[in-house]
């Protein structure tokens, strides 16, 4: 049946009216057989505008309109509404541009109109061949997910928790926390980091509304927006912690000592350990990784000497799969790994630390008990060197991006230091500062002026030991001068580098990452934790590098975007999605191969579309040899006849 | 005096990042010749070279086929399947004796308002000189 | 060497033991200079079966018939089907197997090494006879053609005589077979893609008055698509109507059959119809030739497969029917990919 | 009215034609194809077979039938087109060639008469050539009713005898191309004729290919309709059309619109060759192909040229030019399946 196509062609006052002869565009449009009515008016997406489109509809019985105006990033769903109000599918609605892409680029006025034609004919050549397309609809699993245990992930799991909707939290170490448990005061306040964390901690431990999965690992994410399986690996702890009374006589016994994770290495802890006294779950774990053997043969000490039996050597991995509707990544960061900065020092010699570490070393609950004291030989340092942008803001050697974090922890390293050893002498080697943010210029400003730190604009050339002392050559780029120091201590603010394992698990989840390797949001300014994929979201440093204000502000944000979709019944999916005719399909598969969206595959040996998770981007209908998958509302033959009109007579 | 030529250009632009920069041009009042008639499409990944192909036929003097920089695109990587294909297009054209000039790819995004509007302004002076496209355009 | 005798034997006993449901291979043809396809199924025939360089043809063409047959079929005989393979076939195969449209299953491929020789040109022997019958042909050491008409008997090099993609093979022997016959030697031309350098090196204007003078021949009989064993396509974009019609195919859709290229043999169509079809062979032709060898009026489709097989080497790296499990050339990309012709 | 003609004064014959589109078989590369005379100083009548017949000149492969307008205020304008009118002459004709214009003369010239093929036709002279010795190894002629030296359907029928022709005209329009450069030719001596009687002898001589009793072909026929044979025989068949398009006789065609522009609606109706070897000759827009396979197709080649075209025209559509043999990619040979449709249970 012949299409009854309406064509409403927009003054928008002078704009486009000034270049454009509207009059003749809707006189000239008039002539196509689809078109039944054409008319032009003034301002068509105001109150009449709109009206008479309304009344054009009715009275002539139009099945479809386009309307040629601004962008149809303006006005398409103003106007679609419209047609949508007057009885007609929305979809029938199409909009040509003769604004920014006709009357606002050009001057003469002929020539202008002639184009504006085209654009409109083109248009309708488009909507004569559109079909009517209701928006698919997708039910929503109430229920979220939450990767990763530290600030951001746990901001992000209260935040959804407390809107009362039921979250698991999943963290692949044995408690929760991150990297900030393991810092101890944070800028600009000098909060003690611990002391602030623990609270939320707890409240994650106990809130009923937040399934608590540690020493846990996401597998596999299959679904889509509102219906993910996630399917996660529970390692074994081999540790009942309903049972486990915390008594400590199983690490007495254990005759295995390895380096202690959360102090860095900078102390010991043995195969069956609790993290940190305040961990989440408060319970032990058995590194399976360095007990010599699960067989009371091979030692079985810890549980011979376990008295309420909460040592069960028979546990066994288990996999647990949960339905979620949204979910937040929130997988953190990790150093960036000394392997690439020997000409540091790092990890060669003992007294070269780099931020974590000299944390730890500061932290109240640290291996020296909150002593600044030299690793090698437990002697209080007296000369300290800071350096900073430690593989950061380097892109011909190491990472190109600026950390943003160490010039202000650099800052409040050194201040500390200050305060734990007066009459010792902090240096900073920097290339500029960085303190944007609430209250850090004067936290540095302070920094300087009340403790004396010595900054020093340049970087550090070579750090070798010599006498038991670390020697730091480096410039003064400011004073225009060489400068060695003898230092005790040399910390260094290394890079923030994407967790470990966070690409293997992009990979997995086929999120895709920047070229840094943090997670790619869907709009670096207007999306920014969205992820491509649909209720996805980031929270965090995975995203890129921040602070923890910044990265708890996300984790809100996040929350609040998945939480959006856990608050509906169902979602509306754009109905523009890819078709494909079996008739022609022979099963290559080259579009599964292709689609960003995992929306494609092959089902008896035919492709078969998941209209959920498709976003209509045509990708497949362009590889397909076989023209045998197009996306609805533009497909090729819609192309073949808008090149025709756009070409002209 | 006979009037100047005036190429007919078809553009195929991406919806999120040419189309917006073309339309940012627009906001911004700048001018370009109008010899070109956009179409915009989901992704440049979706330009099939049928498209390319058939606008030639139907007596497009110069195509173009824009979309996202590389890494920017809205669907995470259907730039990279289209800057493989439309190179496929571009080394065949040449060869069969087309004018290399005939065919453009681009990459403009939303922000590129200025890089569009040069674009185009360059495609038709390099139009210009080569006359009507006859080479595969249909007898009419 | 590849004996006749022992691949005889091996179809003898692959149709006795019913391991295959029947065999394709060569036979004698009225014509002298080249062999037909004959389909052997049962094992008293086997001795119609031959090889030597008249054995033209890609055989893995009837593989696709084959598979529509079976479609077809209530019960279809599951059996794998025997083939003869030249080093070029078989990369045919091995795209086959990587688009998915047979199975591994579905074949028993008896791989055929075209040693160091190769199969003929007939056209370039027409030259040699200067238009008279060739009555019989004979090869001797598989390194000259005796050729014997009324009048004379002579004896051609083969080297002289041979398919130019022959002389410019890079593997003359099968890269996937269930048997094989004759030796594994490479031979890999210095610049195997010497023979486009000709139109290369022309300029714009020179190379379009060559194509239109080649193009414009074109009749449309469709003989390189028909040949070609990648053109399997239900329904071509030339095909005037729709072709792939089930009971769900709606009259709109009919309707909406785009006619790309119309059916008039005009040079913008006969432009339109040999770009997409060597748009489409990219990163898929496998140089077989068969095209170029069927066409009636002589153009050179080799050349417009063959200058993408260059460009999908250079640009790419991409080579088409080494490896089944690779991605196929336009459904995957490399970050590296050149993008120098872009703006 | 015999005369010869020495091959000296042959293009000076050619140079008297001017009013004339005069064609001849060039060679082009490997190919020999009918084209316009350049230089008729250059003419060579050596041919062998030539790809496409004459057919194509005077049935060429895309004909404009009409071409549609929408006029200003929105009316449907039609025009007819017609082909120019312009007489020519086609040299260097195979006598299978002309023979097979006269089975198309017969089918295009039911009523209604087709104004595109005889606005041709009419205009346009053959003038052929004895074949000694046979263009193609697979000419057979002869079992087909045909000869080396038919006269059939020709308006001039040249023989080659050394360093002259004999010049044999046999219609109005011959005696109209003769006279257009008299003093050229002189009368044919007995002495040539009996010269051209042994050439002719010869010439028949080195057909070598023939179909054994073909008068019980369409019989034969009739009762394969159903028969596995097509199956067999079809199993080499790639379905190209280059047996039915290099056919001197075969006439099929499609008739499309090509459209030019949507707004102002612009087109033409044009005819194309078509053939039954490709699927979509006979497809149905429901979905039924009444010829689904290679095999029914192949039949239906053999069957037309073989069966019906004799019940209707009480002639072979097949004049023995041996093109559909010598060009098929698979070697399939209509000599050999009609052979073995006689050796068929």
């Amino acid at each position: 049946m012949k299409k009854r196509t309406g064509v409403f062609v927009c003054h928008c006052g002078i704009n486009i009216a000034g270049t454009v002869d509207v009059k003749n565009v809707a006189e000239e449009l008039m002539k196509h057989s689809n078109v039944a009515h054409s008319e032009d008016y003034v301002y068509m997406c105001s109150d009449p505008g709109q009206k008479l489109i309304e009344n054009s509809i009715k009275e002539h019985s139009l099945d479809s309109v386009v309307i040629a105006c601004c962008s149809p990033n303006l006005h398409e769903t103003t106007f679609r509404n419209c047609a949508k109000a007057a009885g007609i599918n929305e979809f029938q609605c199409e909009i040509a541009n003769i604004r920014e892409q006709c009357s606002w680029v050009h001057k003469d006025k002929l020539k202008a109109t002639e184009k504006a034609k085209k654009i409109t004919h083109s248009t309708v050549e488009r909507v004569v061949k559109n079909k009517s397309l209701e928006p698919i609809s997708i039910p929503v699993t109430r229920r979220g997910l939450v990767i990763g245990g530290g600030i951001a992930g746990i901001q992000a799991a209260l935040d959804m928790a407390n809107s009362g909707y039921e979250v698991v939290l999943v963290e692949k170490s044995p408690s929760i926390g991150g990297h900030m448990i393991q810092l101890s005061e944070t800028f600009p306040t000098l909060d003690c980091s611990q002391c602030i964390l623990t609270p939320k901690m707890v409240e994650v431990s106990k809130h009923p509304k937040i399934k608590l999965l540690t020493y846990s690992e996401v597998q596999e994410i299959t679904g889509y927006v509102g219906n993910f399986k996630a399917k996660i690996l529970k390692k074994p702890t081999y540790v009942d912690p309903t049972k486990c009374t915390l008594c400590d006589e199983c690490i007495d016994v254990c005759p295995i000592v390895v380096p202690n994770e959360f102090d860095l290495g900078l102390t010991g802890r043995k195969a069956i350990y609790i993290p940190f006294p305040q961990a989440i779950p408060a319970t032990f774990t058995l590194d399976i990784a360095n007990c010599p053997g699960l067989l009371p043969i091979a030692c079985g000490k810890c549980m011979d000497v376990c008295e309420p039996e909460a040592i069960n050597y028979d546990m066994k991995p288990e996999i647990i799969e949960e339905e979620i509707g949204s979910i937040v990544l929130a997988t953190g960061y990790d150093l960036y790994d000394k392997e690439n900065m020997k000409e540091y020092g790092y990890g060669k010699y003992a007294d070269v630390l780099d931020g974590l570490q000299f944390e730890r070393l500061l932290s109240a609950s640290g291996p020296t008990m909150g002593e600044v004291l030299r690793p090698s030989d437990h002697k209080v340092p007296k000369e300290v060197v800071f350096i900073q942008c430690v593989g950061s803001r380097d892109p011909e050697l190491h990472c190109a991006y600026c950390s943003k974090i160490c010039c202000m922890y650099t800052a409040k390293h050194a201040m500390l230091y200050k305060h734990h050893v007066p009459d010792g002498q902090a240096y900073i080697f920097y290339i500029d500062i960085r303190s944007g943010g609430k209250d850090y210029e004067e936290f540095v400003q302070r920094a300087k002026e009340e403790d004396g730190l010595v900054y020093l604009r340049g970087k550090v050339s070579k750090i070798f030991e010599e006498n038991g002392k670390i020697t730091v050559w480096g410039a003064d780029t400011l004073a225009g001068k060489d400068i060695e120091i003898n230092a005790d201590m040399v910390v260094l603010a290394t890079a923030m580098r994407p967790a470990k394992g966070a690409e293997e698990f992009a990979k997995k989840l086929k999120i895709s990452l920047d070229k840094d390797g943090f997670l790619s949001e869907a709009h670096p300014k207007l999306k920014p934790v969205e992820s491509v994929t649909s209720g996805l979201f980031f929270a965090g440093a995975a995203q890129a590098p921040k602070d923890i204000p910044e990265a708890v502000a996300q984790a809100s944000g996040a929350a609040s975007k998945a939480i959006i979709i856990l608050s509906q019944d169902q979602l509306f999916h754009s109905p523009m999605v890819a078709k494909v005719s079996l008739n022609l399909c022979t099963g290559c598969g080259m579009c599964v191969d292709v689609c960003p969206y995992d929306s494609l595959s092959l089902k008896d040996n035919k492709a078969e579309v998941n209209e959920v998770l498709c976003e209509g981007c045509g990708t497949c209908s362009a590889t397909c040899l076989r023209a045998a998958i197009e996306v609805k509302n533009i497909t090729p033959v819609q192309i073949y006849e808008m090149i025709d009109a756009s070409v002209g007579g | 005096m006979a009037e100047e030529f005036e190429p007919k250009i078809i553009a195929f632009l991406c919806k999120w990042c040419s189309s917006a920069g073309s339309d940012l041009a627009g906001v911004s009042r700048m001018k370009y010749p109008p010899n070109v008639v956009p179409i915009t499409v989901m992704c440049s990944g979706s330009v099939s070279p049928l498209y390319i192909f058939n606008a030639f036929q139907k007596g497009a003097d110069g195509v173009l086929v824009s979309g996202c920089h590389p890494g920017d695109c809205h669907y995470i990587q259907g730039n990279f399947y289209a800057r493989r294909r439309i190179a496929l297009v571009k080394e065949l054209i040449e060869y069969i004796g087309l004018e290399p000039q005939r065919f453009k790819m681009s990459w403009v995004s939303a922000a590129e308002g200025k890089k569009y509007t040069q674009i185009i302004q360059e495609f038709v002076q390099e139009l210009k000189p080569l006359g009507p496209q006859k080479k595969l355009r249909r007898e009419k | 060497m590849v004996n006749l005798e022992e691949i005889k034997k091996e179809a003898k006993k692959i149709l006795e033991e019913g391991k295959v449901k029947y065999i394709i291979g060569y036979a004698k043809s009225s014509n002298a200079l080249m062999a037909a396809p004959t389909f052997v199924k049962k094992p008293e025939d086997i001795d119609k079966l031959i090889w030597d360089p008249t054995c033209f043809q890609n055989l893995v063409k009837f593989l696709i018939d084959e598979k529509r047959k079976k479609a077809r079929e209530k019960e279809p005989d599951t059996r794998p089907i025997g083939i003869f393979v030249k080093g070029c076939d078989s990369r045919a195969i091995n795209v086959l197997l990587q688009e998915k449209f047979i199975t591994r299953e579905d074949v028993y491929i008896m791989g055929l090494s075209c040693e160091d020789v190769g199969v003929l040109d007939k056209k370039k022997i027409f030259k040699k006879l200067k238009g008279e019958k060739p009555e019989k042909i004979e090869f001797d050491q598989r390194k000259n053609i005796v050729i014997s008409t009324k009048e004379k008997t002579i004896k051609i090099p083969l080297k002289e005589i041979l398919a130019e993609r022959c002389l410019e093979c890079t593997s003359s022997f099968p890269v996937i077979s269930d048997v094989f016959w004759g030796d594994r030697n490479n031979r890999s031309p210095k610049e195997p893609f010497k023979c486009l350098e000709q139109i290369e090196s022309l300029s714009q204007e020179e190379k379009w008055d060559f194509w239109q003078q080649q193009l414009s021949k074109c009749i449309r009989c469709y003989a390189c698509r028909s040949v070609c064993p990648m053109c399997y396509c239900d329904e071509c974009v030339v095909d005037s109507i729709n072709l792939a019609i089930t009971a769900d195919t709606t009259a709109e859709e009919k309707a909406q059959k785009i006619k790309w290229i119309e059916k008039s043999p005009e040079s913008s169509e006969n432009f339109g119809y040999h770009l997409v079809r060597a748009m489409h062979l990219a990163g898929r032709c496998i140089d077989c030739s068969e095209c170029e060898r069927v066409c009636p009026v002589d153009i050179p489709i080799r050349f417009l497969n063959k200058k993408l097989e260059k460009v999908t080497k250079e640009l790419f790296d991409y080579k088409a029917g080494l490896d089944p499990e690779q991605p196929s050339l336009v459904s995957s990309f490399k970050d590296e990919d050149p993008e120098d012709f872009i703006r | 009215m015999e005369k010869i003609l020495t091959k000296k004064s042959f293009p000076a014959w050619i140079k008297k034609l001017q009013s004339y589109t005069v064609y001849s078989p060039e060679k082009q590369e490997n190919l020999w194809s009918y084209e316009v005379i350049q230089n008729p100083d250059k003419l060579n009548l050596e041919h062998l077979n030539t790809v496409l017949a004459p057919k194509k000149i005077i049935y060429p492969q895309r004909e404009i039938f009409l071409q549609f307008n929408t006029s200003k205020e929105g009316k449907p304008q039609i025009k007819e087109v017609l082909p120019e009118e312009h007489p020519a002459v086609i040299f260097g004709v195979r006598p299978c060639d002309a023979k097979a214009i006269t089975l198309t003369d017969k089918v295009f010239g039911e009523e209604p008469k087709d104004p595109y093929y005889w606005s041709r036709r009419n205009q346009t002279i053959l003038v052929g050539l004895t074949c000694n010795p046979p263009p193609s190894p697979n000419c057979f002629c002869l079992s087909v009713g045909g000869s080396p030296h038919s006269k059939e359907g020709l308006d001039i029928l040249m023989t080659d005898m050394g360093d002259k022709y004999h010049i044999d005209s046999l219609t109005k329009k011959g005696e109209k191309l003769i006279k257009a450069a008299e003093n050229l030719f002189k009368p044919a001596s007995s002495k040539d004729k009996k010269e051209l009687e042994k050439i002719q002898r010869e010439s028949e001589k080195k057909i070598k290919r023939e179909v054994k009793d073909i008068k019980n072909i369409p019989d034969k026929l009739k009762d394969m309709f159903e028969s596995p044979f097509w199956d067999e025989e079809a199993m080499s068949c790639i379905r190209c059309g280059i047996c039915t398009y290099l056919c001197p006789t075969c006439f099929c065609f499609d008739i499309t619109d090509e459209l030019t522009s949507t707004l102002p609606l612009k087109g033409k109706r044009v005819r194309t060759w078509d053939t039954c070897q490709f699927p979509d000759f006979t497809m149905h827009s429901s979905g039924h192909n009444p010829r689904p396979d290679k095999a029914s197709r192949l039949r239906q080649r053999m069957l037309h040229k073989f069966q019906y075209h004799v019940e209707n025209y009480q002639d072979y559509l097949c004049t023995g030019c041996g093109r559909c043999i010598s060009l098929c990619p698979m070697g399939i040979d209509i000599i050999e399946i009609l052979n073995k449709v006689i050796d068929h249970e």
